[in-house]
C-alpha cells in the first residue's frame, strides 16, 4: 500500500493549503456577491486574512519556534520573514479597512443608502432621467 | 515527527472548523450587527492559528488590530448607516464563477508547494537562515522579527508607516478634521 | 555634502516627497500646501532627471536600503526602463501641481486643501516608489501608499459630483482585491524560491524550472496587476473613477497610475520571469493579444457614444492601454519599443487631454460635449489644446501618437501579422469619431443662448499647452524617446536572456 | 452613557494599565513580541475606551485633533529622518551602523527611534480615525440602540 501512504503524506503537508483556499474564496465569494457596500468590506477583510494565513503557515517548521532567540544553539525558529510581510500586510489591511469605511458613511450620508442595487438605481436615474424598470429607490 | 505533524493537524482542523463555520455565518447573516462581531472572531481565531503557527507578532497584531480597531470603526460605521443588510436581489451565478475558477487555480498552483512544515523547504534554505544567523551578530536584538522588520527590511516598514499615515490623511479629507460640525458634512461647504 | 546627496539620490527620489506629504498636512492653509507641494514636485523632477541621465549611461544603478546587501535587504535598482517611468511620473506631477491650484480652489474646500495636497504628495511617493524598487513585496508596499491615495483623491471629487464617492468605493474594493492577487502572487514565487529580491528571483526560477505553483504565482500576478491597469475586461472601475475624480487628479492618475502598473507588468515579465518561461509566452499569445485587440475596439466604440468628455476620454484610455498590451503580446523588440514608447506617448497626450476637460470644467461648470457647443470661440486656446491633443490620440504624423502607432504596425508586419496592423489602423479611424465630436461641437455648433465662458487661466492653459507642445516636439523628432525605448528593451531582453524571434 | 457609574469605574480603573501595557510593549519588542505598531494600536485602544465612557468631547479636550494630527506626521518624520541623519553620516538610507561607536549599539539605537516613530503614528492615527468617524452627525440617535 505504499501509494495511499504516500498521499496521506501529501494530504497532510497541504491540506492547511487547501484550507485556506476555502476560507479566502469564501471572502472573495462575500465580497464580490453581496450589495450590502459594509458587509463587501467584511468579505474583504476576510480574504485577506485567509491569504495571511497562507503565508504563516509557508513560513513554519514542525518542530520549531516562534522566532525569538533562546540562546539555545540547536533551537529550530520557524521562518521570519512572513511573519514581517504579514505584519506589514495587515496595516496595509486595516489601513484599507478605516478608508472603506470613511467612503460608506459618506456614500451613507450623500445617497442615503449603503446597499448597491440602490445606488445602481439612483445613478441610472441621474443618467438617463427615468426610474429603471422593476422598481423604484427609496 | 509524524506525530507532530497529526497532533498539529488536529489543532488545526479543528481551529479551520470553526474559522469555516464563523466566515460561513458570516456570508448568510443579515444583520451586520452580528456580522460585525462574527468578523471579530474570526480574526480571533486566525490569531490562535497564528501562535500555533509560531507567529507570535503577528498574532498579536491580529488580534489588536482584526479583533480591535477594525471592529471598533466597523460599529462606528453601523451606528452612523443601517444595521440591516437588504436581501440581495442580483443573480449570484457571477461570483460563485469566479470564486470557483479562482479557488481551482489556487488548488493547482498549491499541488507543487512544498509539503507544510517541511524543514528542507526552499523557503527555510535561503534568506531566512541568514537572518536567523546575523541578527544576533549586527544587531543584538533577540527578537528576530523585530530585527528583520526594522532593520532588514526597515524600508518596507517605512513604507508601513506611509500608509498608515495616508489613511489618515483619506479619512481627514473625506471626514473633515475631526471638529465637531453643526451641519451634515454632505460637502455644500 | 554633494556627494552625499549624489550617492544617494535613488533614496532621495522616494524619500522627499514621503518627508515632504506630513509636513504638507501640517502647513495648513491651502495656499502654503500648494506652494510647498509645487517645490517638492519640481524637486521630484530634477532628482529623477540626474537619476535617468546616469542610468542612460550604461550599468544599472543599485542601492542598499538600510547598507544591507540583497537579498538580505530591500534593493533599488535603476536601469534605462524605470529611470524612463520616473521622469514621466514625476514630470507630470510637476505639470500638474501647478496646474492644480486654480482648478482644486474651484472643486475642493479650502479647509481640506491641506490634506488633498498631502495625498497627491502620497499618491506620488507610491508610484515613484512602485518604479524604481527592485523588490518585489516593497512593490506592494508602495503599491497600497499610492493605490491608498487615490482612492480619496477620486472621492475628493465628490464636492462636484456626489457619484465619485461610489467610484472611489468601486475602485478600492477592485483594487484591494487586485492587490490581493497580487500578493499572492508573490507569495507563491517566495515559496518556492525564498528570495524577495527581484534579481535573485529571475535567476532561482530559472534554476526551479516550471511548475504549478510558479504558473499560478505567474497567472495572480498578472491578474493582479491587471486589475490595477484597468486592463479589459477587469477595467470596471476606470471610467467613472476618471469622470468623477477632481481634474487635476484626473490628469495625474490617467497620465500615471496605469503606466506605472504597465511597467511593473513589464518587469515581472521580463526581469523576473524571464521569456523563455513557455506558458508566459502562450498565455501572451493568446490571451493578451486578444485582450488587447477587444480593448482597442469595444472601449473606443463606447467612447463614441459618451456624452461627457472626461468620460469619454477614460474610455479612450482603456483603448490606449489595450495598444500598449498589444506591443507587450507581439513578443518583438520592436513591440516592447512600441510598448515603452506608447507609455511616455500617451502619457503626454492623455495629460493634455485631461488638463483641458479640466479647463472645461472650470470655465463652463461641465465637461457635457453637448453643453460645450460653441465653446472654440470663447476659449481658443483650450479648444485649440483639445484639437492638437486629439489628433495625437488619433495618430496622425507630426504627432506622438503616430511614433507609437507606427512601431505597433512595424512590429506586426514583422511578424506578418497583417490583420493587427490593419485593426490597429481600424481602431484609429474609430479615435477620429470620437475626437470628431467635440470638434463639431465646439468649432461648428453655435453657442447657447446667454452662456458665458471665459478662457481658462493662464497656470492651467501653461501646463496644458507644455504638455501639448511635448507631443507634437517627440511626434517630430523622437530620437530621444525611441533610443530610450530601444535601449530599455534591450535591457529587459537582455535580463531575461532568451533567442528572439528576430 | 453618562449614568453607568459602574462602566466609569472600571474603566477608570482600567486604562492606566492599558496605556502602561502600551509602554511595556514598545520598549520590550526587541525582546518579545510586540513593538511600534502593536504599540500604538493598544494605547490608541486605552483612549478609544475612554472615549466610548466619557464621550468623544472629552477624550478631545486631552488629546486635542490638531496635535494628534501633527504627531501622526511627526511619527513618519522620526522614522524617515533617522534615514535621513544616517545618510549625513556616511552610511545608507535607514543604516543604523553609524549611530553609535559600534555597529551593534547602532542597529539597537536605530530600531528602537524607528519604532518609536512607528508607535506615534500608529497610536495618533488609530486615534483620529476614530475621533473622525465619532464626530461625524449620528443620523441615529443613541436610545435607538
Amino acid at each position: 500500500m505504499p501509494d495511499i501512504v504516500l498521499d496521506l503524506d501529501f494530504a497532510l503537508g497541504h491540506y492547511n493549503y487547501w484550507m485556506f483556499v476555502i476560507l479566502m474564496m469564501t471572502g472573495l465569494y462575500v465580497t464580490v456577491s453581496r450589495g450590502n457596500l459594509i458587509k463587501k468590506i467584511v468579505g474583504l477583510n476576510l480574504f485577506q486574512t485567509s491569504v495571511f494565513m497562507l503565508y504563516i503557515s509557508m513560513g513554519k517548521i514542525i518542530g520549531g519556534t516562534a522566532p525569538i532567540l533562546t540562546g539555545d544553539p540547536d533551537t529550530v525558529y520557524s521562518n521570519p520573514l512572513p511573519h514581517v510581510l504579514i505584519l506589514t500586510a495587515i496595516v496595509v489591511g486595516i489601513a484599507t479597512t478605516a478608508l472603506a469605511l470613511a467612503l460608506v458613511i459618506r456614500i451613507s450620508e450623500t445617497l442615503g443608502t449603503v446597499e448597491e442595487d440602490d445606488i445602481l438605481k439612483m445613478e441610472h436615474e441621474m443618467d438617463f432621467g427615468v426610474r429603471k424598470p422593476g422598481g423604484g429607490s427609496r | 515527527m509524524s506525530a507532530d505533524l497529526l497532533g498539529i493537524a488536529i489543532i488545526d482542523i479543528l481551529l479551520f472548523t470553526f474559522l469555516v463555520v464563523t466566515a460561513i455565518a458570516i456570508m448568510h447573516l443579515r444583520n451586520l450587527f452580528a456580522v460585525v462581531m462574527l468578523a471579530g472572531v474570526f480574526s480571533l481565531l486566525s490569531a490562535s492559528l497564528f501562535v500555533t503557527l509560531d507567529a507570535v507578532d503577528v498574532a498579536f497584531t491580529e488580534a489588536a488590530v482584526g479583533a480591535g480597531i477594525s471592529t471598533v470603526l466597523m460599529l462606528g460605521t453601523l451606528a452612523l448607516t443601517v444595521r440591516e443588510e437588504k436581501k440581495p436581489a442580483h443573480s449570484v451565478f457571477l461570483p460563485v464563477l469566479v470564486c470557483l475558477v479562482a479557488g481551482a487555480a489556487l488548488i493547482y498552483g498549491t499541488l507543487d508547494m512544498p509539503a507544510f512544515g517541511s524543514a528542507d523547504a526552499p523557503i527555510h534554505l535561503h534568506v531566512a537562515p541568514a537572518y536567523i544567523e546575523r541578527t544576533p551578530i549586527d544587531t543584538g536584538v533577540p527578537n528576530i522579527v523585530t530585527a528583520v522588520l526594522a532593520s532588514y527590511r526597515g524600508y518596507d516598514t517605512l513604507g508601513e508607516t506611509a500608509v498608515i499615515f495616508t489613511a489618515a490623511i483619506a479619512v481627514l479629507l473625506l471626514l473633515g478634521a475631526g471638529i465637531r460640525q453643526s451641519g451634515k458634512d454632505g460637502g455644500k461647504e | 555634502m554633494l556627494d552625499i546627496i549624489v550617492t544617494n539620490l535613488p533614496a532621495l527620489q522616494v524619500v522627499v516627497p514621503l518627508v515632504a506629504a506630513p509636513v504638507c498636512a501640517m502647513l495648513g492653509r491651502g495656499d502654503r500646501s500648494w506652494a510647498f507641494a509645487t517645490l517638492v514636485s519640481f524637486l521630484t523632477f530634477a532628482i529623477s532627471v540626474s537619476l535617468f541621465v546616469a542610468a542612460y549611461g550604461g550599468e544599472p544603478i543599485s542601492y542598499e536600503m538600510g547598507g544591507w546587501a540583497p537579498p538580505i535587504g530591500i534593493e533599488y535598482r535603476i536601469d534605462v526602463l524605470n529611470a524612463f517611468v520616473l521622469m514621466i511620473v514625476s514630470g507630470i506631477a510637476a505639470l500638474v501641481m501647478p496646474y492644480a491650484r486654480r482648478s482644486v480652489a474651484s472643486e475642493i474646500p479650502a479647509e481640506r486643501q491641506a490634506f488633498f495636497y498631502t495625498a497627491f504628495l502620497l499618491c506620488l511617493t507610491g508610484l515613484l516608489g512602485v518604479t524604481i524598487t527592485g523588490d518585489a513585496f516593497n512593490v506592494f508596499v508602495f503599491l497600497e501608499i499610492s493605490s491608498l491615495s487615490t482612492y480619496a483623491l477620486v472621492a475628493s471629487g465628490a464636492w462636484r459630483n456626489k457619484r465619485a464617492l461610489t467610484a472611489a468605493y468601486n475602485y478600492l474594493i477592485m483594487g484591494t482585491v487586485g492587490a490581493t492577487f497580487f500578493v499572492i502572487g508573490i507569495g507563491m514565487l517566495y515559496m518556492i524560491t525564498g528570495t524577495l529580491n527581484m534579481a535573485d528571483l529571475a535567476v532561482r526560477i530559472a534554476e526551479h524550472g516550471d511548475s504549478r505553483t510558479l504558473r499560478m504565482g505567474f497567472v495572480f500576478i498578472f491578474i493582479g496587476i491587471g486589475l490595477k491597469l484597468a486592463m479589459f475586461p477587469l477595467h470596471l472601475w476606470l471610467p467613472n473613477a476618471y469622470s468623477f475624480a477632481p481634474s487635476a487628479v484626473t490628469s495625474f492618475i490617467a497620465a500615471t497610475a496605469t503606466k506605472v502598473a504597465v511597467y511593473v507588468l513589464l518587469r515581472f515579465m521580463f526581469t523576473v520571469f524571464g521569456f523563455d518561461y513557455a506558458f508566459q509566452a502562450s498565455t501572451l499569445e493568446n490571451v493578451l493579444l486578444p485582450v488587447a485587440i477587444v480593448a482597442m475596439f469595444a472601449a473606443s466604440l463606447v467612447a463614441i457614444f459618451q456624452d461627457d468628455l472626461k468620460r469619454m476620454l477614460a474610455y479612450s484610455s482603456i483603448a490606449q492601454i489595450g495598444y500598449m498590451l498589444l506591443g507587450l503580446a507581439f513578443l518583438t523588440h520592436t513591440g516592447l519599443v512600441a510598448t515603452i514608447v506608447h507609455l511616455f506617448n500617451h502619457a503626454v497626450t492623455k495629460g493634455a487631454l485631461f488638463m483641458v476637460a479640466g479647463c472645461f470644467v472650470l470655465s463652463a461648470g461641465t465637461s457635457s460635449i453637448s453643453s460645450l457647443r460653441g465653446v472654440g470661440r470663447d476659449m481658443p486656446w483650450t479648444t485649440a489644446a483639445f484639437v492638437a491633443g486629439g489628433l495625437s490620440l488619433i495618430g496622425l504624423p507630426l504627432t506622438v501618437g503616430f511614433i507609437s502607432k507606427w512601431y505597433l504596425v512595424q512590429a506586426s508586419l514583422e511578424l506578418g501579422w497583417w490583420p493587427v496592423a490593419l485593426l490597429i489602423m481600424g481602431s484609429s479611424l474609430l479615435a477620429v469619431i470620437y475626437v470628431w465630436r467635440v470638434v463639431e461641437a465646439a468649432y461648428l455648433q453655435p453657442a447657447p443662448e446667454g452662456v458665458i465662458r471665459r478662457e481658462a487661466p493662464l497656470s492651467m492653459l501653461v501646463p496644458a499647452w507644455i504638455l501639448v507642445g511635448l507631443s507634437i516636439w517627440f511626434g517630430i523628432d523622437a530620437s530621444l524617446t525611441t533610443t530610450a525605448a530601444s535601449r530599455a528593451a534591450d535591457t529587459l531582453i537582455g535580463s531575461s536572456q532568451i533567442l528572439w524571434q528576430e | 452613557m453618562k449614568h453607568h457609574s459602574i462602566l466609569r469605574v472600571v474603566s477608570k480603573l482600567l486604562i492606566p494599565p492599558i496605556i502602561l501595557y502600551a509602554l511595556y510593549v514598545q520598549w520590550h519588542g526587541d525582546y518579545g513580541p510586540g513593538g511600534g505598531f502593536q504599540a500604538g494600536v493598544v494605547f490608541a485602544v486605552a483612549f478609544i475606551l475612554y472615549a466610548l465612557v466619557y464621550g468623544v468631547d472629552e477624550m478631545m479636550r486631552i488629546l486635542p485633533p490638531r496635535l494628534l494630527h501633527a504627531l501622526a506626521g511627526i511619527g513618519v518624520l522620526i522614522y524617515a529622518g533617522t534615514g535621513v541623519v544616517t545618510m549625513l553620516l556616511g552610511e545608507n538610507f535607514l543604516g543604523y551602523n553609524v549611530l553609535a561607536h559600534d555597529p551593534k549599539h547602532g542597529q539597537e539605537w536605530g530600531i528602537i527611534v524607528v519604532e518609536l516613530g512607528v508607535g506615534i503614528t500608529v497610536a495618533s492615527v488609530m486615534m483620529s480615525i476614530f475621533i473622525a468617524f465619532a464626530c461625524h452627525n449620528p443620523p441615529i440617535k443613541d436610545e435607538e440602540w
